[in-house]
């Protein structure tokens, strides 16, 4: 028994997983996609807030999963852009301030118009503590952030000077890798103060933060797949975004991505195939 | 002093943030101690990178085996802790100009910032993508569906994978669609069987009714452990030794 | 020669060949940027005086713009040689953790002991700037952080000495590493350990227990506004209810799971397993993405492969 | 405003007048008329810093007019007792919204506020202004948290008991968990064919929950092991941990009555990097082929790449963890695994230790409560969906949801 599985050399494995994702990846493969509820109401929660609201962007994710969730991020950041809402940009993660930049980046290149620095966005950046943090940002920001990653004091930047605490947000939109992330946001702020909050999560982390929806938490994002859904409506609410190609980032990895989930399915029953023949095999020897 | 300070200490912090949540007159108290907490935990960053360090330098006196690695940590270590905390190549900030240390310290193309972008983020992100890899491994290797359980949880992967793709609507909607047209005269008669919705169902039915439990579990589980590490049942925080 | 050398002796070759074509094709691994002046803003004009000249900062520029139509370089662009060292690094490294799927081998030992080290100085830097800077010692000594690397404190503030408790629990923990007493440690590492125990205790029997009762609590039949029962409804929320309580019975220790109790935990189980594929499809979905992203980087910003579509 | 601008010989007024008129967006120069009825209240269960300010909008505030003549709302206070206190701006409301929570206030001051109109031009409304000065309240208890401190209380309280009876010497009755039949199965087998077994206790350091768990599955193993004369093999990836493993197994070996047999060489550290310490186990699985492997313990990543290796030799597998995300990849691959609770449950069970006993039957005290209550509510909630009318019945619910579970306090 096993013969077979211990004789393959599992590296033509690894090769034909590079293949699957390599190739249509160079081949432009892409697939249409229809947007699932969940998403549509995730994109309803950032949609129909009246222009300007307020929004915490609480964005907790690192190199390890940029791949799952630099798109979503950005597909959050143009929307609430377009609807020209007050941003909040704050993290929780020292390995994501730099992914704040990136996203203020898009802000900057692409909405200059409508956004200016300390009027329509403000960068508070990081600060070490956890859940911790969220604790005591939920009734006294300017404890933990004195000031901007300028430097800049709060009490001098237009839109945080009456701002005592992130219960003043109309939506948390969270980004989130792991701990501390949705899970602590959704404790400590969203479901206690009953402040609205969607989510975008990795594949890994979403199955377990169903229970939490709707009732503590408007909507849930769940892995690449969801993204793609979000920058599909995206593109359907507001035609004007089809023509910047970083928009559908997402829904340019679902080609490898399907490709790549065949082979996974294929290889679990082609590997039972085997292994169960074999069982027979040496059954009836 | 050595164990009753410290269960002293947990107990009191612990309580007051509890009640905090009860006596509105609380409540500041409990921010202080939050406040206390997140400077802490920057320490804890601080005793991370220095931990590490000790470590690998112990690795390399007595030249362990692979002590070579550790001289390759130890100086990956303290270049980018030198070019971070000496913020190389940061310009001031630009509302304070005559400040020359104002700058923030990951600024675009600073030094620590180039570190983060070329070193730190390539290796971190190409590290746990290799999971891919080994997960098509497992599959072809491990996933056995060996008894109904095993059977249930594959099954349901399947219909997750394709569903999550446009490989379930493509499978199933047409065919469902024509099926539906035949059977009832109504192509939507059917629609709830097509892998997309199905997938829909699994995750806000069964995935959600089966974490909620495991969350009901696991929340219990956390109140029992802090109570216990409140009232000093539970002292494994503080070690065996002594 | 054995079968690992081999491999790698092939993978090599392959790559060394491609390398080779795609650099006689045209050119790729460069970063071109603009150079830019800075325009600031001094909050107090009269501080800044003239002794503060403007400095340039770089901008990457996009690779559809570095050339005009003609081919030629544009006169504001110009070749990055720091940024495209760190390109080159960037994808070594990418390449040298890569290899470890041919086996276990000095590239990868190397690039992990680099990725070590550098992450964990990456953090404690972080955490250095902002944690201990901005909120230890900005509030502790406002004044002197004012003149360095803080100037945006308002002159307002004073010290606030309640701040040193903080500082004193601080330099206990780090005591840990000295050779005696690190005993001591203990103190901050309790205030820690309560904090949290505290914080957890409430907030998760509020939001994971009390909550998640309250969200299960829905009518089994289901009537529509109509008066009519609406079959879906009730069905869905039937299963739920079941579904969670099962479960619940499943994760329940005190009876023996025999009779009633025993096929109840059957179905229990039988939802954990769903829940689990559930888990399993979209872990699986997750890994996928990240190589993604991995040849993302290799394909478009290294080697400058033209994008599809 | 009056159509008194129908004055026929002066045409430059009347086209004034009509763009006045018609054009009430940015050619209005008029401000937008003030709110009313401003009226300032304590917030209640708060710890008396807060104040809730209310005011009715602004004629000009209109949900369907566009352009919009209001803004937002600007709501400014001044300490009354100061008599040189200015107004100063403590908060915006947007358009629309008609109250505004000022936490913001110092215990005992009594504050004086107004309401002022913006319009989107900047142009600002004369001031409402409150009728007197109000002072926030302290309230000793949260009102609102009532119920939930009772539930906590309740949960607490059970832990805590079920503790001291188990301290007391009653005998605490935990039910048969399979997967531990499990183990002792795979140690005979890995006897009968006179190959090893393997224990990984998971990667995290001792003061991790499941490591402590796994360790005392380790125990159980150990005595198992030696009784029947099989070899156990330890690699670690923390050196506490293999300190401590080293003690457990020999302590194990020791009560079998066979401290000859415990070799220390076969409990080892290996490396703390999980990339590295995985391929070096999965490097000794493939040179020994253990019959039996056992992974009881804390998890990522490298659960799978394990199970993987353990499969392609043909052993058999019993994995036992919390970690949610690794749990399929074991329940896949594994003969056998301990889930979540199960895992914690079956060490309790194997050490017999009080607290463990005792809490895990706290735990299911909560569990039967949340059960009983999910129990109860749905069958409230079906009778009340299927009885028309707004009786009793929801009623019940309502108060089950929103206050015995919810932040509605103690009275209805």
């Amino acid at each position: 028994m096993g013969d077979f599985f211990t004789n393959l050399d599992r590296r033509w494995i690894f090769l034909g997983m590079g293949i699957v994702v390599a190739l249509p990846m160079l081949l432009g493969l892409s697939f249409p996609e229809e947007p699932s509820d969940m998403v549509r109401d995730v994109f309803a929660a950032v949609d129909t807030l009246p222009e300007g609201s307020n929004i915490l962007m609480a964005y907790d994710y690192d190199p390890a999963t940029k791949g799952e969730l630099e798109p979503m991020a950005a597909a959050f950041t143009r929307h609430c852009a377009k609807k020209k809402h007050k941003l909040y940009f704050i993290t929780l993660w020292p390995a994501a301030v730099p992914m704040l930049r990136q996203n203020i980046d898009i802000l900057e290149s692409e909405f200059g118009d409508d956004y200016t620095y300390g009027e329509n966005y403000v960068n508070l950046g990081f600060r070490p503590g956890n859940e911790g943090v969220i604790k005591v940002v939920v009734t006294d920001l300017k404890e933990l952030y004195g000031n901007d990653v300028n430097g800049q004091d709060l009490q001098k930047i237009p839109m945080t000077r009456n701002l005592k605490n992130i219960q003043q947000m109309d939506l948390i939109v969270n980004v989130s890798a792991g701990t501390p992330g949705a899970k602590e946001w959704v404790q400590y702020a969203a479901s206690k103060y009953e402040i609205k909050m969607v989510a975008g999560v990795t594949g890994v982390g979403a199955p377990a933060l169903y229970p939490y929806v709707p009732a503590q938490l408007t909507g849930l994002l769940g892995a690449i797949k969801a993204a793609a859904e979000y920058e599909q409506t995206l593109i359907d609410a507001y035609p004007e975004f089809a023509e910047n190609p970083a928009t559908n980032e997402a829904l340019r990895r679902m080609g490898p991505q399907l490709i790549a989930h065949i082979y996974i399915v294929a290889l679990i029953i082609l590997g039972n195939c085997i292994y169960f023949t074999d069982k027979r095999r040496g059954a009836a020897r | 002093m050595k164990r009753t300070v410290p269960l002293c200490i947990a107990a009191l912090v612990g309580f007051v943030l509890i009640l905090s949540e009860f006596i509105p007159f609380a409540q500041s108290w409990g921010r202080t101690a939050m406040i206390w907490f997140d400077i802490l935990a920057a320490f804890a960053f601080v005793l991370g990178g220095a931990n590490l360090l000790k470590i690998h330098l112990l690795k390399i006196s007595s030249q362990r085996v692979g002590w070579g690695y550790s001289v390759i940590t130890v100086a990956a270590f303290t270049i980018t802790m030198v070019i971070g905390l000496g913020k190389f190549g940061v310009t001031p900030s630009e509302s304070f100009p005559q400040f020359t240390w104002s700058g923030d310290y990951l600024q675009d193309g600073s030094g620590f910032w180039w570190m983060y972008q070329y070193v730190y983020l390539p290796l971190a992100s190409t590290m746990f993508a290799l999971l891919a890899f080994y997960i098509a491994s497992a599959a072809f290797r491990a996933f056995r569906a060996k008894n109904t359980e095993a059977i249930i949880l594959l099954v349901t992967a399947f219909i997750v994978l394709l569903g999550r793709t446009y490989a379930g609507i493509w499978l199933t909607a047409d065919p469902l669609a024509w099926l539906g047209q035949t059977l009832y005269g109504d192509p939507q008669a059917l629609a709830m069987f097509r892998l997309d919705v199905v997938v829909e169902m699994i995750m806000g039915v069964f995935n959600m009714a089966g974490n909620r439990a495991i969350m009901i579990g696991i929340a219990l589980g956390i109140v029992a452990l802090s109570l216990k590490v409140l009232l000093g049942v539970d002292r494994s925080y503080l070690g065996s030794e002594e | 020669m054995n079968r690992n050398q081999n491999v790698t002796l092939i993978v090599v070759i392959v790559a060394g060949v491609f390398l080779a074509i795609r650099a006689a094709t045209g050119e790729f691994g460069k970063v071109y940027t603009r150079t830019e002046t800075v325009e600031f803003t001094p909050e107090v004009q009269e501080q800044v005086g003239d002794s503060v000249k403007p400095w340039t900062i770089e901008k990457p520029v996009d690779r559809a713009e570095i050339r005009d139509a003609q081919g030629q370089l544009r006169a504001d662009v110009h070749l990055n040689i720091q940024r495209t060292l760190g390109l080159w690094l960037a994808a070594l490294g990418t390449l040298c953790i890569l290899s470890f799927l041919i086996g276990d081998n000095v590239f990868y030992k190397l690039a992990e002991a680099v990725v070590v080290g550098a992450s964990a100085a990456y953090a404690m830097i972080v955490g250095f700037w902002t944690g201990i800077v901005q909120n230890l010692f900005g509030k502790l000594m406002p004044g002197v952080m004012r003149e360095t690397v803080l100037p945006g404190i308002p002159e307002s503030n004073t010290a606030e000495y309640v701040y040193i408790i903080p500082l004193i629990f601080s330099v206990m923990m780090l005591w840990r590493l000295a050779p005696v007493g690190g005993w001591i440690s203990r103190w901050p590492l309790a205030f820690f350990i309560g904090a949290t125990a505290g914080i957890r205790l409430v907030e998760y029997l509020d939001a994971d227990f009390v909550q998640q009762i309250a969200a299960t609590i829905i009518p089994l039949i289901v009537v529509a506004a109509d008066g009519s029962i609406d079959y879906a409804a009730s069905l869905k929320n039937s299963l739920i209810v079941v579904s969670v309580l099962s479960c619940l019975v499943y994760f329940f220790f005190s009876f023996e799971h025999r009779g009633v109790m025993g096929v109840t935990a059957r179905v229990g189980i039988w939802v954990l397993m769903i829940t689990f594929g559930a888990g399993f499809g979209m872990t699986v979905m997750g890994r996928i993405a990240l190589i993604s992203d991995r040849f993302n980087f290799l394909f478009y910003e290294w080697l400058w492969l033209p994008k599809p579509g | 405003m009056t159509r008194s601008t129908s004055h026929p010989q002066s045409s430059r007024l009347a086209v004034l007048a009509v763009l006045l008129l018609t054009g009430s967006g940015p050619l209005a120069a008029a401000p937008p008329r003030p709110p009313s009825q401003v009226t300032v209240t304590d917030l209640p269960n708060d710890d008396g810093t807060g104040l809730v300010v209310r005011w009715n909008v602004s004629p000009d505030d209109k949900p369907d007019a566009q352009p919009r003549v209001v803004g937002q709302y600007d709501v400014e206070r001044k300490d009354a007792a100061d008599k040189n206190a200015e107004f100063e701006l403590i908060g915006e409301a947007n358009f629309g919204e008609t109250s505004l929570e000022d936490k913001k206030c110092e215990r005992g001051i009594a504050y004086l506020y107004r309401v002022i109109a913006v319009g989107l031009d900047k142009s600002k409304s004369e001031a409402a202004m409150a009728a007197k000065p109000v002072t926030g309240v302290l309230q000793w208890i949260d009102g609102t948290r009532l119920w939930f401190g009772l539930i906590g209380v309740v949960v607490c309280g059970a832990v805590v008991s079920f503790i001291r009876i188990a301290q007391s010497g009653r005998e605490l009755k935990i039910r048969k968990i399979a997967g531990l039949e499990a183990v002792d199965e795979a140690v005979g087998r890995a006897t009968e064919m006179g190959r090893s077994c393997l224990f990984v206790p998971g990667i995290l350091d001792i003061n991790d929950m499941q490591t402590v768990s796994g360790i005392t599955v380790l125990s159980h193993v150990a005595g198992l092991a030696a009784e029947y004369d099989a070899q156990l093999e330890v690699p670690t990836s923390r050196s506490l941990v293999m300190t401590t493993a080293r003690e457990t197994v020999q302590a194990a070996y020791l009560k079998a009555g066979r401290p000859d047999a415990y070799n220390e060489d076969n409990v080892y550290y290996l490396t703390d990097e999980q990339f590295g310490y995985v391929a070096a186990v999965t490097g000794t699985m493939v040179r020994d082929e253990p019959a039996a492997c056992f992974y009881m313990g804390a998890f990522f990543a490298e659960s799978l790449i394990l199970a993987e290796t353990g499969n392609s030799i043909g052993a058999i597998q019993v994995a036992g963890t919390a970690m949610p995300s690794q749990l399929p990849f074991f329940v896949a691959a594994c003969d056998y695994t301990l889930i979540g609770e199960e895992f914690f449950a079956a060490s309790a069970y194997l050490s017999g230790e009080v607290h463990q006993l005792g809490s895990l039957k706290g735990q299911d005290v909560g569990k039967l409560i949340g059960g009983g209550l999910i129990v109860i509510g749905c069958l409230l909630a079906t009778l009340a969906s299927l009885s028309a009318e707004d009786g009793g019945l929801s009623g019940a619910v309502s108060y089950l949801k929103d206050h015995i579970l919810g932040d509605g306090g103690l009275l209805p």
